[in-house]
């Protein structure tokens, strides 16, 4: 007698579910982790743990300079990516050069770590205009304010690259709030029905904005969303470096061999307010921020490797030298009051200004020239 | 078969109807360009629930004209994605209310992704709206939200209100390298004219003169024009000649035709089914009287859908401008 | 050392999950099920089963003349539910007097099984008002044509109900294709952050007008949607009455017990095209309909009881007269013209009508006077 | 702290910000009626990204005033299911350009629900809006909506100008039997007055005269009131007496207050920081001129938001309407 509906197969439910734990490979002291934890992951090479280590610190570096910018008042605000700094650099490091990266507002650092000049990487919160840098020569689309509304781009994207039999790979951060959108939803069903070779990273902070993990979802993890379209999942330990790497590359690998979209869930904590301009205070109490501090990306993978002998206190020194300089150089050209051109706000509303375009950019020309 | 048609170039004359043009012109873009892809709710193998893309699937293959999940705001989102890697999207919203929930993907990236990269990341592509009433509908199948779009600046917003224009600006939405929301009005889908495809009728931001007057000028698009000029052929049996202008694009918006027309008649009546508050006539309007401001010999009145829901079915001949409610308000402009 | 988060409990995710297969309790023959194929549910009690045979009977007795209706002008479309008694019937006699049920646009044979005067069920259709029947006075939202929109109102009444103290339980219909639009996303999600007492049922009719379920998801099925926001799931088959009954009533219970919502999957088939007005051979063969035939929900229904002596010929034979009787009071019905007054379009705008509003009412009334 | 002004009715003036007097309106609806609730994203313990629901949480728990999941559709659509119980729900869009995705839920929905139901479901729910720029704010956190939803039939629509109508307005507004979408100026915000709460001003319908002044009318709302007063300080010096209306309600909108004073200024500039095309100024332009055509010794001109997406902050003050913008402009109203 028929079933109304086939016979599912076992393999085909425990395939799409994520690990029970987060992947991890190096804890937070810095020592390998056993078999259990590592959910058949290998640890990258030495040299690929090197050049993270040396992208988180100037990743760091970077972030704390970009606050400092706030305070001087040469960034209108500046949302931290702070103790994120191994899933800023590991998605990054994980895509190849013909891949995309489908940041939100949250990831400057990924856009610097991806090689976008630091300058231009900070347009978009120092003001000048929307988006400071060509998304199509660095394949990074523009940070994305609207939460979860560049996950439907991200899956286009990367259906169409397929489609032109490009083998891009696109990679789409999204924040733990940011999973709460429809856009979300309906993008990760679009990517797993055209099996579009996306990834979907969820930077699992814990916080959209002041809102906790507990008030924006109820599930297990996030990364349980995965099965309910189709979507291979996996949960990794996103304060460790080496497994986001490890997990990403596999995921990445995954949809470029044309086996579909994957959901990666990555568990980390924003170590400071949302942004320059929030108060923290309000709605989480220090001491938990204190237990993530130890957590810290960087210090345990400098462990790790200063123990494996890959990492000498000279190289550290070295990595903080330039990330000083390259703090150095930001911190100088920010200084520098950017030229606007009021006319510019015309320039790019359509191909061809609209007569009403032209008279209102003559408006304020004539305004401006006014000094008005 | 209309493929016949536009198929190697022959060209002959037959009764069209909208749909018929704008199934041609999907089928003839997809045919000049590889870029052009048609998806949406229901647009392969059904060809549309209006029959818009029928056939397109059978001819160009599921890679060119496919159906997605329901989901309008996925729908659009992932246009804007295939737009950032040169495709030329072509997507159908099944129904006027049906696209609301792809509001913010059109109003936030559709409209804004070229001005936000200064132009290095664009967004040709197209959004076909069916729209507007008359058809008998069941509520969300009747909605006008043409002023939606038409406010929203980084879009163009086309409507055809004739066969020829229906196939040409088509065409023309789709070469566009901006995002053109493409309103289709339900209401004229069935009406055939006799013509020959492919026809080519003047370029986006053209508005056209569909009837001379000198008395009065009603500036009408998409389903109004019909209503204008029927009103206008009535008025005429009473002495009143109006010039009716069909505006084919709302935007860019043709400022040049109707104050020209206004200019000469010195009275003007907007017609819009669209919910008269805060629409698309209010801008009509309040431009006219400050263009034709010493020409006017009574103020720019409108006839608009009233400020109510869409009415159900039963209900919609009382909601609709009407020939009548055309000819009383130009009964009302001040003939002395 | 500790893990970044809390390490989870197996049973939590397989606690989640819902049945391998769907539940069945009675087959295709009429015949009961091993256990296997029960999920652990048992069989409601016969009376139970009596009554949803006929309802079952009226209700697609109703729908055949509603299809009818069509020809003769009398209504504008009508979407037929024919093939999805089970669902229809099985979802309304699930539920107590308090509670409310929210259907779509496909559901009217649920409003008339759960009391509404059939002229009002079919008010929509008609076209003299959107919606036919009073929604406060009969525990039924209006049909909601927007696909899945109507989730989040079924979730937010069902935790105001519960925060009013109330034991209501809300009980959503929605189609497979509804599950792929951001509000069934969002609805779940709400639902399960502040345990909402709210039933999602799909009724996956294996189509979204001409778009079959493979173009509409690629998950294992769509009870799979619950994990990823913490909601137990469970998958029926849809033409067995009987479990559908034993896993809505196990499911409204979980919810009125304060255990939060849960998702159901029924599957299902959609017997008929779209609506009168559709044409299905465009985009499906005969032969699919044709396998469905024989897991009709009431035959298989009718099977069983005769054979458990709890129905018999006369009974059937009566059955079909009261839905014939019934049919034809609604046709009588249906061919008076209904009154229609142009003025109530302006009555339910707002509570108070604006002076503008005042004076486009006269317009109408002005011209629907002179006939205009 | 504020909450000491409304507490035991005690009564004292002080200087008041607007978001004082909206959270003294919150907290005073909450204690009146316990079918009140406030959420959204970030109202509870941080008391909203601009303190709005400042401790709201803290006097009524967590039941009353709680923060949701980060879905904008879901918070609206949940808010209307909370209506059908019974619930006066006030939710928070975070700012204006975020309450896109729950376009559909507003326009579908909220304002429907009634004229759907004939009256017997009700939606007494307030959509709380931060909108407009002014305030060095990143893309998609200065748009100026308020068009969109004043189209919308079966929505009122308001906006304060003054601290003592977003006290008033919003209590009035969550009074209200039919939804409203409640637009709150970001850029007038931290504007204070000296006042006492709580303050009671005219009902929604009314327009507000805020300077009186017989050359010219300036027709404004929201964050232009302040840019049409200071315009009109401006002007007076050069002997230009301008009268200052602020609309307050967009809808309903009360045409009687604006004709009035246009019949005796004979002149009209609208000022609206939307952008122009197809906005609500173009609403307001349309009517005057109908209203008052006799009396316009000028067409009625428009100060309003260009053709063009909200600019960058380094940009933004060559975008709003300016004082100079509007003394350009009335400076083109035909003084011969
Ligand atoms: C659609 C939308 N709604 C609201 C906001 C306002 N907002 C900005 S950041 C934020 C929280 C984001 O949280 P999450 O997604 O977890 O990312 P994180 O900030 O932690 O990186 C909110 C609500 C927004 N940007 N977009
Ligand atoms: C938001 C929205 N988009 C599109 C439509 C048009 N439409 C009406 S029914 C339908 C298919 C619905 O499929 P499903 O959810 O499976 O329900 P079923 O018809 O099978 O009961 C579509 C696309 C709609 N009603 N609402
Ligand atoms: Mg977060
Ligand atoms: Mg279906």
């Amino acid at each position: 007698m028929e079933l109304p509906v086939e016979h599912l197969d076992e393999n085909r439910v425990t395939g799409l579910l994520p690990s029970r734990d987060p992947v991890r490979l190096i804890d937070e002291n810095g020592t390998l982790t056993d078999d259990d934890a590592r959910g058949g992951y290998q640890l990258p090479p030495a040299e690929m743990l090197g050049d993270a280590y040396r992208r988180m610190v100037m990743g760091r570096r970077f972030d704390t300079e970009a606050t400092a910018l706030t305070r001087q008042g040469r960034l209108a605000v500046y949302p931290s990516s702070r103790g994120q700094e191994a899933c800023q650099v590991g998605g990054v490091l994980a895509l190849q050069q013909q891949d995309w990266l489908f940041p939100t507002y949250r990831d400057t650092m990924s856009l610097v770590t991806r090689g976008v000049d630091a300058v231009e990487a900070l347009g978009l919160l120092r003001g000048d205009w929307h988006c400071g840098y060509d998304p199509m020569r660095e394949r990074i689309a523009p940070q994305c304010t609207p939460l979860a509304t560049h996950a439907p781009h991200a899956a286009g994207l990367a259906y169409a690259a397929r489609r032109r039999g490009d083998d891009t790979v696109a990679l789409a951060f999204i924040g733990d709030g940011g999973t709460s959108e429809g856009d979300f939803h309906e993008a990760l069903n679009f990517a797993a029905v055209f099996g579009a070779p996306v990834v979907f990273v969820i930077q699992n902070n814990r916080y959209a904005i002041s809102v906790p993990l507990s008030r924006q979802t109820a599930a297990p993890s996030l990364a349980y969303k995965g099965i309910g379209y189709g979507i291979r999942s996996e949960q990794v330990d996103g304060n460790d470096v080496a497994a986001v790497l490890a997990v990403l590359t596999d995921a990445i690998d995954h949809a470029r061999s044309g086996h579909g979209p994957m959901l990666v869930e990555a568990h980390t904590y924003r170590i400071e307010a949302h942004t320059n301009a929030d108060d923290a205070g309000r709605y989480r109490d220090a001491s938990e921020t204190a237990v993530w501090i130890p957590r810290d990306p960087i210090s345990r993978l400098e462990r790790y490797l200063s123990g494996a002998g890959a990492l000498s206190e000279e190289d550290i020194r070295r990595v903080q030298e330039s990330a000083e300089a390259y703090a150095e150089d930001l911190r100088a050209r920010m200084n520098v009051d950017p030229v606007v051109r009021p006319e510019e706000m015309f320039e790019h509303v359509l191909t061809e200004p609209t007569p009403q375009l032209r008279r209102q950019r003559e408006t304020v020309s004539g305004l401006s020239a006014d000094g008005g | 078969m209309l493929a016949a048609i536009s198929q190697n170039g022959a060209v002959m004359t037959l009764a069209v109807s909208m749909v018929q043009a704008l199934n041609a012109a999907l089928r003839d873009a997809l045919r000049a360009d590889d870029s052009v892809v048609v998806f949406g709710e229901d647009v392969g193998a059904l060809g549309g629930v209006f029959r818009v893309t029928d056939g397109l699937t059978d001819e160009f293959g599921e890679d060119r004209c496919f159906d997605t999940p329901l989901a309008e705001s996925g729908i659009v989102g992932f246009a804007a994605g295939m737009a950032m890697q040169g495709f030329r999207p072509v997507v159908e919203m099944q129904f006027d209310a049906f696209a609301y929930p792809a509001f913010e993907q059109i109003a936030s990236h559709v409209a804004k992704m070229r001005n936000r990269t200064r132009g290095t990341v664009t967004m040709p592509m197209v959004i076909r709206i069916p729209y507007g009433g008359g058809i008998g509908g069941v509520e969300h199948h009747s909605d006008s939200s043409e002023s939606h779009y038409a406010h929203i600046p980084g879009l163009k917003v086309a409507t055809p209100a004739t066969v020829d224009d229906a196939y040409s600006l088509l065409r023309e939405a789709i070469d566009d390298p901006d995002p053109v929301v493409f309103m289709e009005p339900k209401g004229l889908y069935w009406a055939k004219a006799e013509t020959e495809l492919p026809a080519r009728t003047a370029p986006f931001g053209h508005a056209a003169t569909r009837r001379a007057g000198d008395d009065v000028t009603l500036v009408a698009y998409g389903p109004a024009v019909k209503v204008a000029l029927e009103a206008a052929e009535a008025a005429s049996e009473e002495g009143v000649e109006a010039e009716v202008i069909d505006l084919r694009t709302l935007a860019p918006y043709d400022d040049v035709t109707v104050a020209k027309s206004v200019s000469n008649t010195g009275r003007c009546v907007v017609i819009s089914e669209a919910t008269g508050f805060a629409g698309i006539a209010g801008e009509l309007a309040a431009r006219v009287q400050q263009e034709c401001f010493y020409s006017l010999a009574a103020p720019v009145l409108r006839v608009t859908g009233f400020d109510i829901p869409y009415p159900p079915p039963m209900h919609e001949h009382h909601y609709l401008p009407s020939v009548d409610r055309v000819l009383d308000t130009i009964n009302q402009l001040e003939w002395d």
